[in-house]
Protein backbone atom coordinates (compact mmCIF):
# COMPACT_ATOMS: atom_id res chain seq x y z
CA UNK A 1 0.00 0.00 0.00
CA UNK A 2 2.95 2.28 0.74
CA UNK A 3 4.69 3.58 -2.07
CA UNK A 4 8.19 1.92 -2.71
CA UNK A 5 10.24 5.55 -1.41
CA UNK A 6 9.54 7.25 1.80
CA UNK A 7 11.04 9.49 3.74
CA UNK A 8 10.04 10.25 7.61
CA UNK A 9 11.73 12.50 10.03
CA UNK A 10 11.81 13.14 13.57
CA UNK A 11 13.61 16.20 15.34
CA UNK A 12 14.55 15.75 19.06
CA UNK A 13 15.95 17.30 22.09
CA UNK A 14 19.03 15.31 23.96
CA UNK A 15 17.20 14.21 26.99
CA UNK A 16 16.84 11.09 28.04
CA UNK A 17 12.82 10.57 26.65
CA UNK A 18 14.91 10.52 23.20
CA UNK A 19 16.10 7.15 23.62
CA UNK A 20 12.71 5.71 23.89
CA UNK A 21 11.26 8.10 21.31
CA UNK A 22 13.42 7.02 18.98
CA UNK A 23 13.41 3.48 19.09
CA UNK A 24 9.50 3.93 19.62
CA UNK A 25 8.97 6.01 16.61
CA UNK A 26 10.85 3.53 14.11
CA UNK A 27 9.14 0.34 15.70
CA UNK A 28 5.90 2.08 14.31
CA UNK A 29 7.19 2.91 11.22
CA UNK A 30 8.43 -0.14 10.60
CA UNK A 31 5.53 -1.99 11.23
CA UNK A 32 3.44 0.39 8.71
CA UNK A 33 6.07 -0.10 5.75
CA UNK A 34 5.88 -4.01 6.82
CA UNK A 35 9.87 -4.07 7.41
CA UNK A 36 9.83 -7.16 9.18
CA UNK A 37 10.60 -7.90 12.63
CA UNK A 38 13.98 -8.57 12.07
CA UNK A 39 14.99 -5.26 10.15
CA UNK A 40 13.08 -3.31 12.80
CA UNK A 41 15.30 -5.28 15.36
CA UNK A 42 18.10 -4.03 13.80
CA UNK A 43 17.00 -0.02 13.62
CA UNK A 44 15.60 -0.17 17.04
CA UNK A 45 18.96 -1.16 18.28
CA UNK A 46 21.11 0.89 16.30
CA UNK A 47 19.41 4.19 16.96
CA UNK A 48 18.95 3.44 20.28
CA UNK A 49 22.88 3.12 20.71
CA UNK A 50 23.49 6.13 18.82
CA UNK A 51 20.48 8.25 20.52
CA UNK A 52 21.84 6.72 23.70
CA UNK A 53 25.59 7.89 23.08
CA UNK A 54 24.39 11.34 21.39
CA UNK A 55 22.43 11.89 24.65
CA UNK A 56 25.73 10.89 27.06
CA UNK A 57 28.70 12.08 25.13
CA UNK A 58 28.34 14.62 22.54
CA UNK A 59 27.92 17.75 24.34
CA UNK A 60 29.26 19.04 26.77
CA UNK A 61 26.68 22.02 27.73
CA UNK A 62 23.46 21.97 29.21
CA UNK A 63 21.49 23.39 26.34
CA UNK A 64 19.17 21.91 24.13
CA UNK A 65 20.52 20.37 21.03
CA UNK A 66 18.83 18.76 18.11
CA UNK A 67 19.11 14.72 17.17
CA UNK A 68 17.70 14.48 13.77
CA UNK A 69 16.73 11.25 13.04
CA UNK A 70 15.90 10.12 8.90
CA UNK A 71 14.20 7.38 8.18
CA UNK A 72 14.60 6.65 3.86
CA UNK A 73 12.92 4.08 2.51
CA UNK A 74 13.65 3.31 -1.25
CA UNK A 75 12.98 -0.06 -2.89
CA UNK A 76 15.76 -1.42 -2.16
CA UNK A 77 17.18 0.06 0.51
CA UNK A 78 16.31 1.22 3.99
CA UNK A 79 18.71 3.84 5.18
CA UNK A 80 18.66 5.67 8.44
CA UNK A 81 20.37 8.49 8.84
CA UNK A 82 21.07 10.19 12.65
CA UNK A 83 22.89 13.43 12.79
CA UNK A 84 23.81 15.93 15.54
CA UNK A 85 25.70 18.88 15.97
CA UNK A 86 27.62 17.64 19.05
CA UNK A 87 31.69 17.03 19.20
CA UNK A 88 32.85 15.67 16.70
CA UNK A 89 33.10 11.45 16.76
CA UNK A 90 33.12 8.77 14.46
CA UNK A 91 32.21 5.94 15.36
CA UNK A 92 34.09 3.56 12.08
CA UNK A 93 37.04 4.95 13.92
CA UNK A 94 36.53 3.42 17.15
CA UNK A 95 39.14 0.21 17.89
CA UNK A 96 37.30 -2.74 18.52
CA UNK A 97 36.00 -3.54 21.99
CA UNK A 98 38.60 -6.70 23.10
CA UNK A 99 36.37 -9.25 24.53
CA UNK A 100 36.58 -9.20 28.02
CA UNK A 101 38.04 -12.82 29.40
CA UNK A 102 36.13 -12.65 32.72
CA UNK A 103 32.64 -11.51 34.05
CA UNK A 104 34.91 -9.30 36.16
CA UNK A 105 36.18 -7.68 33.66
CA UNK A 106 33.50 -7.37 31.64
CA UNK A 107 30.80 -4.36 31.02
CA UNK A 108 33.66 -1.64 30.62
CA UNK A 109 32.03 -0.20 27.90
CA UNK A 110 32.65 0.06 23.74
CA UNK A 111 29.57 -2.22 23.48
CA UNK A 112 27.15 0.26 21.89
CA UNK A 113 29.39 1.54 19.09
CA UNK A 114 30.01 -2.41 18.17
CA UNK A 115 26.73 -3.54 18.18
CA UNK A 116 25.64 -0.29 15.81
CA UNK A 117 28.76 -1.69 13.34
CA UNK A 118 27.74 -5.34 13.88
CA UNK A 119 24.07 -4.67 13.23
CA UNK A 120 24.25 -2.73 10.16
CA UNK A 121 24.33 -3.56 7.18
CA UNK A 122 26.62 -0.63 6.12
CA UNK A 123 27.60 2.53 7.81
CA UNK A 124 29.03 5.43 6.68
CA UNK A 125 29.91 8.96 8.84
CA UNK A 126 30.37 12.70 7.36
CA UNK A 127 31.53 15.92 9.23
CA UNK A 128 30.36 18.49 7.70
CA UNK A 129 29.38 21.94 8.72
CA UNK A 130 29.87 21.19 12.56
CA UNK A 131 27.58 18.41 12.72
CA UNK A 132 28.16 14.61 12.77
CA UNK A 133 25.90 12.21 10.17
CA UNK A 134 26.07 8.65 10.47
CA UNK A 135 24.35 6.45 7.70
CA UNK A 136 23.34 3.36 8.63
CA UNK A 137 21.74 0.91 5.40
CA UNK A 138 19.75 -1.99 5.12
CA UNK A 139 18.71 -3.96 2.08
CA UNK A 140 15.00 -4.01 1.82
CA UNK A 141 13.25 -6.86 2.83
CA UNK A 142 11.26 -7.97 -0.60
CA UNK A 143 8.30 -9.00 1.04
CA UNK A 144 6.76 -7.92 4.25
CA UNK A 145 8.81 -10.15 7.26
CA UNK A 146 6.58 -11.38 10.10
CA UNK B 1 8.90 -5.11 31.58
CA UNK B 2 8.38 -7.38 34.55
CA UNK B 3 10.30 -9.71 36.40
CA UNK B 4 9.13 -12.58 38.78
CA UNK B 5 11.16 -15.51 40.51
CA UNK B 6 10.25 -18.42 41.77
CA UNK B 7 12.29 -21.79 43.31
CA UNK B 8 11.81 -24.40 41.71
CA UNK B 9 13.22 -28.34 42.76
CA UNK B 10 16.87 -29.07 43.12
CA UNK B 11 18.00 -25.35 44.49
CA UNK B 12 17.39 -23.73 41.81
CA UNK B 13 15.38 -20.44 41.53
CA UNK B 14 13.85 -19.47 38.06
CA UNK B 15 14.05 -15.71 36.92
CA UNK B 16 11.88 -14.90 34.52
CA UNK B 17 12.09 -11.61 32.39
CA UNK B 18 9.20 -10.17 29.92
CA UNK B 19 9.31 -7.12 28.17
CA UNK B 20 12.01 -4.76 26.31
CA UNK B 21 15.65 -4.67 27.81
CA UNK B 22 16.19 -1.25 26.39
CA UNK B 23 16.85 1.88 28.52
CA UNK B 24 12.96 1.88 29.82
CA UNK B 25 13.42 -1.86 30.51
CA UNK B 26 16.91 -1.75 32.40
CA UNK B 27 16.33 0.97 34.99
CA UNK B 28 13.21 -1.18 36.15
CA UNK B 29 14.78 -4.31 36.36
CA UNK B 30 17.98 -3.38 37.52
CA UNK B 31 16.71 -2.74 41.33
CA UNK B 32 15.26 -5.77 42.01
CA UNK B 33 17.33 -8.33 39.45
CA UNK B 34 20.36 -6.76 41.40
CA UNK B 35 18.42 -7.93 44.34
CA UNK B 36 17.32 -11.53 43.12
CA UNK B 37 20.96 -12.42 41.65
CA UNK B 38 23.15 -11.16 43.67
CA UNK B 39 22.55 -10.93 47.63
CA UNK B 40 22.46 -14.86 48.91
CA UNK B 41 24.79 -17.55 47.20
CA UNK B 42 22.33 -19.29 44.66
CA UNK B 43 21.89 -21.60 41.29
CA UNK B 44 19.82 -19.06 38.79
CA UNK B 45 18.50 -19.56 35.51
CA UNK B 46 17.37 -16.48 34.11
CA UNK B 47 14.33 -17.17 31.39
CA UNK B 48 15.04 -14.95 28.27
CA UNK B 49 11.75 -16.37 26.16
CA UNK B 50 9.19 -13.43 26.35
CA UNK B 51 12.65 -10.67 26.12
CA UNK B 52 11.55 -9.31 23.20
CA UNK B 53 14.78 -6.92 22.68
CA UNK B 54 18.41 -6.18 24.38
CA UNK B 55 20.22 -3.22 23.82
CA UNK B 56 23.70 -2.71 25.68
CA UNK B 57 22.54 -0.85 28.66
CA UNK B 58 20.36 -4.19 28.85
CA UNK B 59 23.14 -6.61 28.50
CA UNK B 60 24.91 -4.35 31.66
CA UNK B 61 21.90 -5.52 33.96
CA UNK B 62 22.43 -9.75 32.84
CA UNK B 63 26.07 -8.77 33.23
CA UNK B 64 25.99 -7.32 36.47
CA UNK B 65 23.60 -10.07 38.03
CA UNK B 66 25.94 -12.79 37.08
CA UNK B 67 28.61 -11.19 38.30
CA UNK B 68 27.32 -10.49 41.43
CA UNK B 69 26.35 -14.17 41.72
CA UNK B 70 29.84 -15.25 40.82
CA UNK B 71 30.55 -12.95 43.89
CA UNK B 72 28.68 -15.20 45.85
CA UNK B 73 30.01 -18.76 45.47
CA UNK B 74 26.97 -19.10 42.91
CA UNK B 75 25.88 -19.16 39.46
CA UNK B 76 23.60 -18.10 36.73
CA UNK B 77 22.65 -18.71 33.46
CA UNK B 78 20.04 -17.93 30.89
CA UNK B 79 17.93 -19.91 28.65
CA UNK B 80 15.38 -19.67 25.89
CA UNK B 81 16.56 -16.58 24.31
CA UNK B 82 14.95 -15.24 20.93
CA UNK B 83 17.03 -15.46 17.97
CA UNK B 84 17.26 -11.81 17.75
CA UNK B 85 18.22 -11.55 21.07
CA UNK B 86 20.66 -14.18 21.00
CA UNK B 87 22.47 -12.79 17.77
CA UNK B 88 22.93 -9.34 20.46
CA UNK B 89 24.45 -11.44 23.23
CA UNK B 90 26.82 -13.41 20.94
CA UNK B 91 27.83 -10.13 19.20
CA UNK B 92 28.26 -8.73 23.03
CA UNK B 93 30.46 -11.40 23.76
CA UNK B 94 28.11 -12.72 26.06
CA UNK B 95 28.57 -16.32 25.43
CA UNK B 96 31.93 -16.52 26.22
CA UNK B 97 31.18 -14.88 29.93
CA UNK B 98 27.64 -16.89 30.51
CA UNK B 99 26.23 -20.36 29.73
CA UNK B 100 23.36 -19.14 27.23
CA UNK B 101 21.25 -22.61 27.22
CA UNK B 102 18.63 -23.43 24.81
CA UNK B 103 15.57 -24.36 27.22
CA UNK B 104 15.05 -24.58 30.99
CA UNK B 105 16.67 -28.28 30.95
CA UNK B 106 19.72 -27.84 29.36
CA UNK B 107 20.18 -24.70 32.17
CA UNK B 108 19.16 -27.24 35.13
CA UNK B 109 22.08 -29.09 33.98
CA UNK B 110 24.51 -26.16 33.66
CA UNK B 111 23.63 -25.41 36.98
CA UNK B 112 23.91 -28.36 38.39
CA UNK B 113 27.27 -29.65 36.80
CA UNK C 1 7.61 -3.26 39.84
CA UNK C 2 7.60 0.59 38.54
CA UNK C 3 7.51 2.96 41.66
CA UNK C 4 4.19 4.19 42.15
CA UNK C 5 6.07 7.83 41.12
CA UNK C 6 7.40 8.49 37.76
CA UNK C 7 7.98 11.23 35.11
CA UNK C 8 9.61 11.09 32.23
CA UNK C 9 10.13 13.75 29.30
CA UNK C 10 10.63 14.11 25.35
CA UNK C 11 11.30 17.09 23.94
CA UNK C 12 10.42 17.09 20.38
CA UNK C 13 11.13 19.60 17.03
CA UNK C 14 7.98 20.80 15.48
CA UNK C 15 8.11 18.67 12.64
CA UNK C 16 5.20 16.02 11.12
CA UNK C 17 7.56 13.28 12.57
CA UNK C 18 6.69 15.14 15.67
CA UNK C 19 2.85 13.38 15.95
CA UNK C 20 4.13 10.00 15.82
CA UNK C 21 7.27 9.93 17.63
CA UNK C 22 5.10 11.23 20.40
CA UNK C 23 2.28 8.45 20.20
CA UNK C 24 4.60 5.80 19.60
CA UNK C 25 6.55 7.08 23.31
CA UNK C 26 3.45 7.24 24.99
CA UNK C 27 2.11 4.00 23.73
CA UNK C 28 5.59 2.08 25.07
CA UNK C 29 5.53 4.10 28.24
CA UNK C 30 2.09 3.26 29.27
CA UNK C 31 2.74 -0.64 28.75
CA UNK C 32 5.69 -0.71 30.64
CA UNK C 33 3.83 1.11 33.34
CA UNK C 34 0.78 -0.93 32.43
CA UNK C 35 -1.51 2.14 32.55
CA UNK C 36 -4.32 -0.48 30.54
CA UNK C 37 -5.41 -0.03 26.82
CA UNK C 38 -7.88 2.69 27.46
CA UNK C 39 -5.58 4.79 29.53
CA UNK C 40 -3.17 4.73 27.02
CA UNK C 41 -5.88 4.96 23.92
CA UNK C 42 -6.60 8.67 25.20
CA UNK C 43 -3.30 9.77 26.08
CA UNK C 44 -2.33 8.67 22.48
CA UNK C 45 -5.31 10.38 21.02
CA UNK C 46 -4.88 13.42 23.52
CA UNK C 47 -1.05 14.06 22.75
CA UNK C 48 -1.47 13.23 19.11
CA UNK C 49 -4.18 16.14 18.40
CA UNK C 50 -2.37 18.52 20.77
CA UNK C 51 0.92 17.84 18.71
CA UNK C 52 -0.55 18.03 15.47
CA UNK C 53 -2.22 21.30 16.14
CA UNK C 54 1.54 22.74 17.53
CA UNK C 55 2.81 21.52 14.30
CA UNK C 56 -0.08 22.77 12.15
CA UNK C 57 -1.02 26.40 13.92
CA UNK C 58 1.42 27.41 16.77
CA UNK C 59 4.50 29.09 14.53
CA UNK C 60 4.53 31.61 11.49
CA UNK C 61 8.00 31.29 11.27
CA UNK C 62 9.76 28.13 10.14
CA UNK C 63 12.64 28.15 12.46
CA UNK C 64 12.65 25.02 14.50
CA UNK C 65 10.87 25.18 17.52
CA UNK C 66 10.55 22.96 20.94
CA UNK C 67 7.57 20.66 22.18
CA UNK C 68 7.71 19.59 25.80
CA UNK C 69 6.07 16.33 26.86
CA UNK C 70 5.93 14.93 30.37
CA UNK C 71 4.16 12.52 31.58
CA UNK C 72 3.91 12.20 35.18
CA UNK C 73 2.86 8.84 37.29
CA UNK C 74 1.55 9.41 40.71
CA UNK C 75 -0.59 6.47 42.85
CA UNK C 76 -3.66 7.94 42.41
CA UNK C 77 -3.18 10.33 38.73
CA UNK C 78 -1.87 10.18 35.47
CA UNK C 79 -0.98 13.32 33.91
CA UNK C 80 0.57 14.63 30.51
CA UNK C 81 2.06 18.10 30.22
CA UNK C 82 2.21 19.61 26.43
CA UNK C 83 4.04 22.87 26.27
CA UNK C 84 4.72 25.12 23.19
CA UNK C 85 6.50 28.30 22.95
CA UNK C 86 3.98 29.67 19.74
CA UNK C 87 1.88 32.02 19.28
CA UNK C 88 -1.04 32.13 22.74
CA UNK C 89 -3.75 29.36 22.54
CA UNK C 90 -5.96 28.34 24.96
CA UNK C 91 -8.31 24.99 23.80
CA UNK C 92 -10.53 25.54 26.59
CA UNK C 93 -11.56 29.14 25.00
CA UNK C 94 -12.32 27.31 21.73
CA UNK C 95 -16.56 26.95 21.37
CA UNK C 96 -17.79 23.53 21.04
CA UNK C 97 -17.93 23.11 17.48
CA UNK C 98 -21.49 22.81 15.73
CA UNK C 99 -22.52 18.82 15.15
CA UNK C 100 -22.59 19.37 11.49
CA UNK C 101 -26.58 18.36 9.76
CA UNK C 102 -24.92 16.64 7.09
CA UNK C 103 -22.02 14.96 5.29
CA UNK C 104 -21.90 17.64 2.65
CA UNK C 105 -21.25 20.30 5.75
CA UNK C 106 -18.86 17.84 7.63
CA UNK C 107 -15.07 17.84 8.81
CA UNK C 108 -14.78 21.46 8.56
CA UNK C 109 -12.37 20.54 11.51
CA UNK C 110 -12.33 21.80 15.54
CA UNK C 111 -12.56 18.58 15.56
CA UNK C 112 -9.45 17.94 17.43
CA UNK C 113 -9.52 20.42 20.54
CA UNK C 114 -13.18 18.59 20.84
CA UNK C 115 -11.43 15.21 21.40
CA UNK C 116 -8.79 16.07 23.71
CA UNK C 117 -11.32 18.05 25.79
CA UNK C 118 -13.57 14.64 26.03
CA UNK C 119 -10.93 12.57 26.46
CA UNK C 120 -8.78 14.04 28.93
CA UNK C 121 -10.54 13.84 32.34
CA UNK C 122 -8.94 17.18 33.48
CA UNK C 123 -8.02 19.58 31.45
CA UNK C 124 -6.15 23.25 32.33
CA UNK C 125 -3.96 26.31 30.10
CA UNK C 126 -1.68 27.99 31.52
CA UNK C 127 -0.16 30.66 29.35
CA UNK C 128 3.54 31.89 31.17
CA UNK C 129 6.61 33.25 30.34
CA UNK C 130 5.97 33.03 26.18
CA UNK C 131 4.86 29.41 26.60
CA UNK C 132 1.36 27.99 26.04
CA UNK C 133 1.18 24.67 28.78
CA UNK C 134 -1.66 22.14 28.38
CA UNK C 135 -2.24 19.78 31.55
CA UNK C 136 -4.15 16.77 31.14
CA UNK C 137 -5.28 14.89 34.27
CA UNK C 138 -6.61 11.24 34.06
CA UNK C 139 -7.19 9.07 37.57
CA UNK C 140 -4.54 6.81 37.58
CA UNK C 141 -6.02 3.35 36.80
CA UNK C 142 -5.85 0.88 40.07
CA UNK C 143 -4.94 -2.51 38.61
CA UNK C 144 -2.94 -3.05 35.66
CA UNK C 145 -5.47 -3.01 32.53
CA UNK C 146 -6.14 -4.81 29.72
CA UNK D 1 -2.21 0.75 7.74
CA UNK D 2 -3.82 -1.95 5.41
CA UNK D 3 -6.82 -1.92 3.40
CA UNK D 4 -8.39 -4.52 1.17
CA UNK D 5 -11.55 -4.24 -0.54
CA UNK D 6 -13.84 -7.84 -1.64
CA UNK D 7 -16.81 -7.58 -3.11
CA UNK D 8 -20.05 -9.54 -1.83
CA UNK D 9 -23.31 -10.79 -2.72
CA UNK D 10 -26.00 -8.57 -2.78
CA UNK D 11 -23.91 -5.91 -4.58
CA UNK D 12 -22.31 -5.05 -1.32
CA UNK D 13 -18.23 -3.83 -1.24
CA UNK D 14 -16.90 -4.92 1.43
CA UNK D 15 -13.32 -2.68 2.77
CA UNK D 16 -11.07 -3.84 5.77
CA UNK D 17 -9.02 -1.81 7.01
CA UNK D 18 -6.61 -3.28 9.03
CA UNK D 19 -4.29 -0.66 11.41
CA UNK D 20 -3.86 2.92 13.14
CA UNK D 21 -6.09 5.92 11.45
CA UNK D 22 -3.69 8.06 12.89
CA UNK D 23 -1.63 10.55 10.80
CA UNK D 24 0.52 7.48 9.29
CA UNK D 25 -2.24 5.44 8.71
CA UNK D 26 -4.31 8.06 6.99
CA UNK D 27 -1.78 9.17 4.69
CA UNK D 28 -1.19 5.41 3.89
CA UNK D 29 -4.90 4.96 2.84
CA UNK D 30 -6.17 8.34 1.78
CA UNK D 31 -5.44 7.75 -1.87
CA UNK D 32 -6.57 3.97 -1.98
CA UNK D 33 -9.47 4.47 0.45
CA UNK D 34 -10.32 7.57 -2.30
CA UNK D 35 -10.29 5.62 -5.16
CA UNK D 36 -12.05 2.88 -3.49
CA UNK D 37 -15.37 4.93 -2.21
CA UNK D 38 -15.74 7.62 -4.35
CA UNK D 39 -14.91 6.61 -8.25
CA UNK D 40 -18.52 5.22 -8.78
CA UNK D 41 -21.94 4.32 -7.10
CA UNK D 42 -21.76 1.58 -4.90
CA UNK D 43 -23.11 0.11 -1.27
CA UNK D 44 -19.80 0.05 0.77
CA UNK D 45 -19.36 -1.82 4.16
CA UNK D 46 -16.31 -0.69 5.95
CA UNK D 47 -15.20 -2.84 8.30
CA UNK D 48 -13.13 -0.78 11.27
CA UNK D 49 -13.10 -4.06 13.81
CA UNK D 50 -9.07 -4.23 13.09
CA UNK D 51 -8.49 -0.62 13.20
CA UNK D 52 -7.22 -0.59 16.79
CA UNK D 53 -7.05 3.71 16.77
CA UNK D 54 -8.43 6.74 15.39
CA UNK D 55 -7.49 10.70 15.69
CA UNK D 56 -9.55 13.65 13.54
CA UNK D 57 -7.26 13.21 10.69
CA UNK D 58 -8.77 9.20 10.30
CA UNK D 59 -12.05 10.64 10.93
CA UNK D 60 -11.69 13.01 8.11
CA UNK D 61 -10.39 10.02 6.03
CA UNK D 62 -13.41 8.35 6.47
CA UNK D 63 -16.15 11.27 6.16
CA UNK D 64 -14.40 12.11 3.18
CA UNK D 65 -15.01 8.66 1.61
CA UNK D 66 -18.69 8.39 2.64
CA UNK D 67 -19.37 11.97 0.99
CA UNK D 68 -17.12 11.09 -1.73
CA UNK D 69 -19.69 8.04 -2.45
CA UNK D 70 -22.76 9.94 -1.49
CA UNK D 71 -22.48 12.34 -4.04
CA UNK D 72 -22.06 9.22 -6.19
CA UNK D 73 -25.54 8.28 -5.35
CA UNK D 74 -24.42 5.18 -3.40
CA UNK D 75 -24.15 4.56 0.30
CA UNK D 76 -21.17 3.98 2.74
CA UNK D 77 -21.51 2.22 6.62
CA UNK D 78 -19.49 1.69 8.68
CA UNK D 79 -19.20 -1.55 10.67
CA UNK D 80 -17.35 -3.51 13.92
CA UNK D 81 -15.47 -0.41 15.58
CA UNK D 82 -13.52 -1.47 18.62
CA UNK D 83 -15.21 0.20 22.05
CA UNK D 84 -12.56 2.97 22.65
CA UNK D 85 -13.03 3.57 18.09
CA UNK D 86 -16.35 3.55 18.78
CA UNK D 87 -16.18 6.14 21.33
CA UNK D 88 -14.47 9.03 19.21
CA UNK D 89 -16.43 8.29 16.14
CA UNK D 90 -19.82 9.09 18.59
CA UNK D 91 -17.65 11.91 20.02
CA UNK D 92 -17.30 13.65 16.59
CA UNK D 93 -20.44 13.40 15.67
CA UNK D 94 -19.71 10.83 13.00
CA UNK D 95 -22.68 8.76 14.09
CA UNK D 96 -25.27 11.78 13.34
CA UNK D 97 -23.79 11.61 9.60
CA UNK D 98 -22.93 8.02 8.91
CA UNK D 99 -24.38 4.33 9.98
CA UNK D 100 -22.38 2.62 12.21
CA UNK D 101 -23.47 -0.78 12.84
CA UNK D 102 -22.03 -3.71 14.80
CA UNK D 103 -21.43 -6.30 12.34
CA UNK D 104 -21.22 -7.18 8.81
CA UNK D 105 -25.39 -8.43 9.01
CA UNK D 106 -26.56 -5.11 10.33
CA UNK D 107 -24.68 -3.28 7.67
CA UNK D 108 -25.71 -5.28 5.26
CA UNK D 109 -29.47 -4.42 6.30
CA UNK D 110 -28.58 -0.81 6.35
CA UNK D 111 -27.32 -1.07 3.13
CA UNK D 112 -30.41 -2.56 1.26
CA UNK D 113 -32.78 -0.71 3.44
N1 LIG E 1 28.23 10.62 20.03
C1 LIG E 1 29.40 10.52 20.72
N2 LIG E 1 30.13 11.62 20.96
C2 LIG E 1 31.30 11.53 21.64
N3 LIG E 1 31.81 10.37 22.09
C3 LIG E 1 31.13 9.24 21.88
C4 LIG E 1 29.89 9.26 21.19
N4 LIG E 1 29.45 7.99 21.11
C5 LIG E 1 30.36 7.22 21.74
N5 LIG E 1 31.39 7.97 22.20
C6 LIG E 1 32.59 7.48 22.90
O1 LIG E 1 32.79 6.14 22.50
C7 LIG E 1 32.83 5.29 23.65
C8 LIG E 1 32.19 3.95 23.33
O2 LIG E 1 30.79 4.07 23.20
P1 LIG E 1 29.89 2.79 23.29
O3 LIG E 1 30.42 1.79 22.35
O4 LIG E 1 28.49 3.17 23.10
O5 LIG E 1 30.09 2.21 24.76
P2 LIG E 1 29.83 2.90 26.18
O6 LIG E 1 28.81 3.96 25.99
O7 LIG E 1 29.37 1.78 27.01
O8 LIG E 1 31.17 3.43 26.61
C9 LIG E 1 32.11 6.05 24.74
O9 LIG E 1 32.57 5.69 26.02
C10 LIG E 1 32.44 7.49 24.40
O10 LIG E 1 33.69 7.84 24.95
N1 LIG F 1 -1.66 25.20 19.16
C1 LIG F 1 -2.45 26.03 18.47
N2 LIG F 1 -2.04 27.30 18.20
C2 LIG F 1 -2.82 28.14 17.53
N3 LIG F 1 -4.06 27.82 17.08
C3 LIG F 1 -4.53 26.59 17.31
C4 LIG F 1 -3.75 25.64 18.02
N4 LIG F 1 -4.48 24.49 18.12
C5 LIG F 1 -5.65 24.74 17.50
N5 LIG F 1 -5.69 25.99 17.01
C6 LIG F 1 -6.83 26.64 16.31
O1 LIG F 1 -8.01 25.98 16.71
C7 LIG F 1 -8.70 25.45 15.59
C8 LIG F 1 -9.37 24.13 15.94
O2 LIG F 1 -8.40 23.10 16.07
P1 LIG F 1 -8.84 21.60 16.01
O3 LIG F 1 -9.97 21.41 16.96
O4 LIG F 1 -7.68 20.74 16.20
O5 LIG F 1 -9.44 21.38 14.55
P2 LIG F 1 -8.76 21.58 13.14
O6 LIG F 1 -7.28 21.43 13.31
O7 LIG F 1 -9.38 20.50 12.33
O8 LIG F 1 -9.16 22.93 12.68
C9 LIG F 1 -7.68 25.34 14.50
O9 LIG F 1 -8.24 25.44 13.22
C10 LIG F 1 -6.74 26.52 14.82
O10 LIG F 1 -7.24 27.68 14.25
Amino acid sequence: MHSAHARRSLRLINDSGAISAASAWLRTLGESFELGSELVFRLDLCASELVANIVSYAFEDEAPHTIALDLILEPQSVKLVVADDGREFDPLALPEPVAPATLEEAAVGGLGVHLVRQFADQVSYERASGRNQVTLAWPRPSRPGV
Amino acid sequence: MKMDSQPLDGGITLIRLDGRLDIEGAQTVDQPFTYATSTHPARIAVDLSDVSFVASIGIRTLLSGARGQASRGGKLVLFGAQPMVRRVLHTAGVDQLLVLCDDLDAARKALTD
